[in-house]
């Protein structure tokens, strides 16, 4: 077969992936189909992969022993690391995994343009030098600021907002560094002056470097409650450096795949963003230094609160016909998922109809309640989406809320209110309401909850865990 | 401009385009994976890794492609497998519970 | 195939995935202006029309490319033009009346 | 300017002129925004065109005045005929228009091809022989497909189904004379056997003639009811034939545009059929002589139906405290909708609230009620689309159906009729019913309706027209 036939092969190949990747988005909007899309989008990918290799292998020259043990040996580590870690992270784990995967790919992008700048180095164009420059500066944002992200969800580094002393001229002068440097690069390949070789390689690394410090400070004083957007953000933009790769390296589905998930990674973006209403520019702003103050637990005085105990709560419960559990934030803190699972079976047991209230944005990252449940064994049925149970607040004797405090207050329905038009859980209209948390803390937005002191509202102040505990056994003990 | 540049800026913009169109009203509980589908998706890099590998001619060029190889491949596999592991929770009925105890009986603590 | 053809094709294709992503659930009352829309739009082969018209160089082909300009034109212009009409009937309230009138009066009974 | 640089604008702007009509598209799914959204569309199509004349002028060799007084006359002519007869036409005329501009689109699309093809004449590679054979029949098929779809909605020709005899034999014949001549054109090009210049050019006519044909023959069996979806697939396929003739001319605009009509066109087709139950398969298939004996309305008898004067209606009408009024097919047919309004406001004058239940698939066309009504200045806000107005035939006193039949058929919420699965208006719920048509004749789906032996109904047997002048009058009278 000749060289272009075979060619026209792998190029239609290629075609056929990226088309995938389209398709396989597509199915994901919904959840009835969307396992499928996510297979439909791996398959494409192995498509595109093996025709790669063997575009590689046929092209005359063919493809060195070296490289070819480069590639499948790097191949089965990399996806030897990322199977285990995959199969084996907890559920609730899965977001800093996924910030951590989006990480490496900037990484690759930006070390895919770095090589191509060392090859041409000097001899490139301008167009050209000016893709390289953009993919591995984007790139090494990425890289840094999606491990940062990952690292404040896995707690190793303080969720809180930090803020370096004059942080924000830092950031801001790293981001001027970067720029000029990427300017000068271009200017250098456009002749306008002249660099020589090592002069074009040092402000190349100073490009990089001011990068990979950029996505550090952009990230550091970005509360962890907001991480998912940002990490959403950061993954839009490594399909960008993606496709500025794929314009240096002249491939069409890397140029595709690229633009298809920086375009589609913004969408999603902000479509995350409103589910919480917020904003994602102030989320950034918050990134350099401004905003965002209210995130993190800060306690706080409320109205008149009645205090409860666990055995009163316990009769309330086993002698109501219906119980609405409205997990939390603070449930995840807890890991109280098994806790509350064991309760609701008990009460099932005794013949109380239990369900679960899920807020669209309880916890700190969509779905959040879903995959804690889901790890304990919840019954996925049993989980109603908000327009789903709310009316039927206005049936249940208790709603049991554990660990939510923003997703069920009431201030959201007025406005003036950092939580104002988000929709809430209409908890208070319950016969009668009981709020597991540790003390009168405020939660995410940083603001009482007026539901706290509302008179059908028992506390029972205890972290999430201990206080089911309690409950379970005093509904035992009945 | 060359002509091969315009045609891929043509591409990049319709890729893009198509970007815009394909994300739909989604339910909350479909971002996350959604998140992380497009993640595995721009780990298409790896084809980029791939063709670096082919021309390294020196021990720089060689480091770099490995490295990229290693990042890419992670990104592609673990990306594809995590999302499919948060798409089981939307398997209706006990099934459900099934990928619930994989996620934590499998679990070193993470 | 030459790599022209073959960046073409990729263009095609992704044209085709817009296409099929670009229309979601329309109101019924929407389907005809919408169709009258896309009709206009396929009126680009008024471009092409335009460019053997500079090719021409022999009177068969002055023919062709005439009638193809005249045709186009009136698909690019009569498209956009009726296509806006049927939309004005979507603006609220009294306006509505005004698109009516101007349907009505100016009809010589087609 | 270098040649290249103008080129490289000139190619930006036919990229930009293309998104224009994505976007445009993309706003035209909702009717807030349907008419920017054109609007915008036609600005991208404006820059399109002034990019390629510019092109055209500036790349050397330039235009010889020929060529520019071909290009500006004929589009003078063309352009002034499209606007002259767009902006005359009676808004319920319009499908049948589009139907026209379909048409010569298509033509066109099968005029450059020709052109090309006569210069490239049998030197031309296979590939492009195969995207200029395919351009110039899929344009021919349109050209006189559409003729006809529109001359059927116009009442040139008879819109019932057409059966030549043996029609079903000589449509298959044609089309395969259409593939052989294609076929034989692409081998030949490719090499596999000789074929003279003269030999090739009769090839190509008969192909373009075959087409032509085609496009008649597979349309005229088609009842004129189901023109609107066959319009929006030639549509779909004049967007086909465009984007061939891009890649004949290496012109990424036409190509892209093309496939955006042909794949939006050919969803928006489904949607169509969709609406009014049918699949486009099967109308098609009536097209090759099959299906569809339905079409047409047919006189038939129905239960014991109880027949009303113009006086009580009036009576009913005029003493009612909500009329909700129903139009349908006959409304259109008979041009009633001035005499409908004039009645409308009488009532309204009498205090009386009239609202008007608009059925999707009322009438013939999609939005044909809509735009029925509002040629007559009905206020808009007083149409109200199906699922709002529902609810509200239990609180009505009267509904009055104009010409509507199927749309009301209560078979329709039972399987096993033609028109099951169909939402239907619910005007069995109303207190009173009044239908005014001329006969037991049936509509489009061929079946009795039993709505009309319905104990509630009372039929008004006249002319949609003449009915509503008998009422207005007898209202006036009381
Ligand atoms: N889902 C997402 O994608 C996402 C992303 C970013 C931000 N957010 C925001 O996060 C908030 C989610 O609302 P939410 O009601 O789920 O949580 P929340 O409003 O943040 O409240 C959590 C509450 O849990 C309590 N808590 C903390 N640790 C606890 C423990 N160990 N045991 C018991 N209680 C504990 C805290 O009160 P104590 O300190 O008194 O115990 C706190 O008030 C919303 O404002 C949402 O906009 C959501
Ligand atoms: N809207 C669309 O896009 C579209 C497209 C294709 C097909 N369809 C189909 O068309 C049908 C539309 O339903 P429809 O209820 O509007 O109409 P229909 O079911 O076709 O019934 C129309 C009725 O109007 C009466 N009529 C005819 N001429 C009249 C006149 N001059 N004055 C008074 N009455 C007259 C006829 O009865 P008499 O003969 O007794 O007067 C006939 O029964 C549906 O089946 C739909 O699926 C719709």
């Amino acid at each position: 077969m000749s060289q272009q036939w075979i060619f026209t092969i792998v190029y239609l190949a290629w075609l056929a992936g990226a088309a995938c990747f389209v398709l396989g988005l597509h199915r994901m909007n919904s959840p009835a189909t969307a396992r499928d899309g996510n297979r439909l989008s791996a398959a494409g990918m192995a498509v595109a992969v093996v025709a790669t290799l063997v575009y590689l292998i046929t092209r005359d020259g063919g493809l060195s022993g070296v490289a070819l043990g480069i590639i499948v040996i790097g191949f089965v580590i990399g996806g030897g690391a990322g199977l285990y870690t995959a199969r084996s992270v907890k559920m609730t784990a899965m977001p800093q995994l996924v910030s951590l995967f989006n990480a490496v790919g900037g990484g690759a992008a930006a070390l895919v343009a770095i090589d191509d700048f060392i090859r041409l180095n000097s001899g490139a164009p301008v167009d050209t030098t000016i893709f390289v420059v953009l993919g591995a500066l984007i790139g090494s944002v990425t890289f840094s600021g999606s491990l940062i992200a990952g690292g404040k969800l896995q707690g190793l580094i303080a969720g809180k907002p930090i803020y370096v002393p004059g942080g924000q001229i830092v950031t801001i002068a790293i981001a001027l560094v970067a720029f000029l440097g990427t300017v000068a690069l271009i200017l250098g390949s456009a002749g306008v002056f002249a660099l020589g070789s090592t002069a074009t390689l040092g402000l190349l690394f100073l490009v990089v470097a001011a990068g990979l410090i950029f996505g550090i400070t952009m990230v550091l004083p970005i509360g962890g409650a907001d991480m998912p957007v940002v990490i959403s953000l950061l993954n839009s933009f490594t399909g960008t450096a993606a496709a500025m790769a794929g314009f240096v390296l002249g491939n069409p589905v890397l140029i595709i795949s690229g633009a298809l998930v920086g375009a589609s990674g913004a969408i999603l973006t902000k479509l995350m963003a409103d589910a919480m209403n917020r904003s994602v520019l102030n989320i950034m702003v918050g990134g350099f230094g401004g905003g965002d103050e209210a995130a993190g637990a800060v306690a706080g005085a409320g109205g008149t609160v009645r205090e409860i105990g666990a055995d009163d709560v316990a009769i309330q419960l086993a002698y109501a016909q219906s119980v609405i559990i409205v997990p939390g934030y603070g449930l995840a803190v807890a890991q109280a998922q098994h806790a509350v699972r064991e309760l609701a079976e008990l009460l099932e047991s005794k013949g109380v109809d239990v369900k679960y209230a899920i807020h669209p944005v309880a916890g700190r990252m969509p779905g959040h309640m879903n995959v804690l449940l889901a790890e304990a064994n919840v019954p996925y049925p049993q989980l109603k989406e908000m327009d789903e149970i709310n009316p039927e607040f206005d049936r249940a004797d208790v709603a049991l809320v554990i660990g939510a405090n923003d997703v069920t207050n009431p201030a959201a329905r007025r406005p003036g209110s950092p939580v104002s038009g988000m929709p809430i859980l209409d908890v208070d209209h319950a016969k009668s309401i009981v709020v597991i948390k540790r003390s009168m803390g405020r939660g995410y937005a940083g603001i009482d909850n007026e539901l706290y002191s509302n008179p059908k509202t028992g506390m029972l102040f205890a972290d999430a865990k201990e206080g089911l505990a309690a409950l379970t056994a005093a509904v035992k003990a009945l | 401009m060359s002509n091969e540049l315009l045609t891929s800026l043509a591409i990049f913009t319709l890729a893009i385009l198509v970007g815009f169109e394909v994300i739909s009203k989604v339910p909350a509980t479909l971002h996350t994976p959604l998140m992380s589908g497009a993640n595995s998706i721009h780990g298409i890099v790896l084809v980029g890794a791939m063709i670096i590998a082919a021309e390294a001619d020196n021990p720089v060029s060689y480091t770099l492609a490995f490295v990229a190889m290693v990042f890419g491949a992670m990104n592609v596999v673990g990306g594809y497998v995590v999302t499919d592991r948060m798409l089981q929770m939307f398997r209706k009925k006990p099934t459900a519970a099934k990928a619930g105890t994989e996620g934590a009986s499998s679990a070193p603590g993470a």
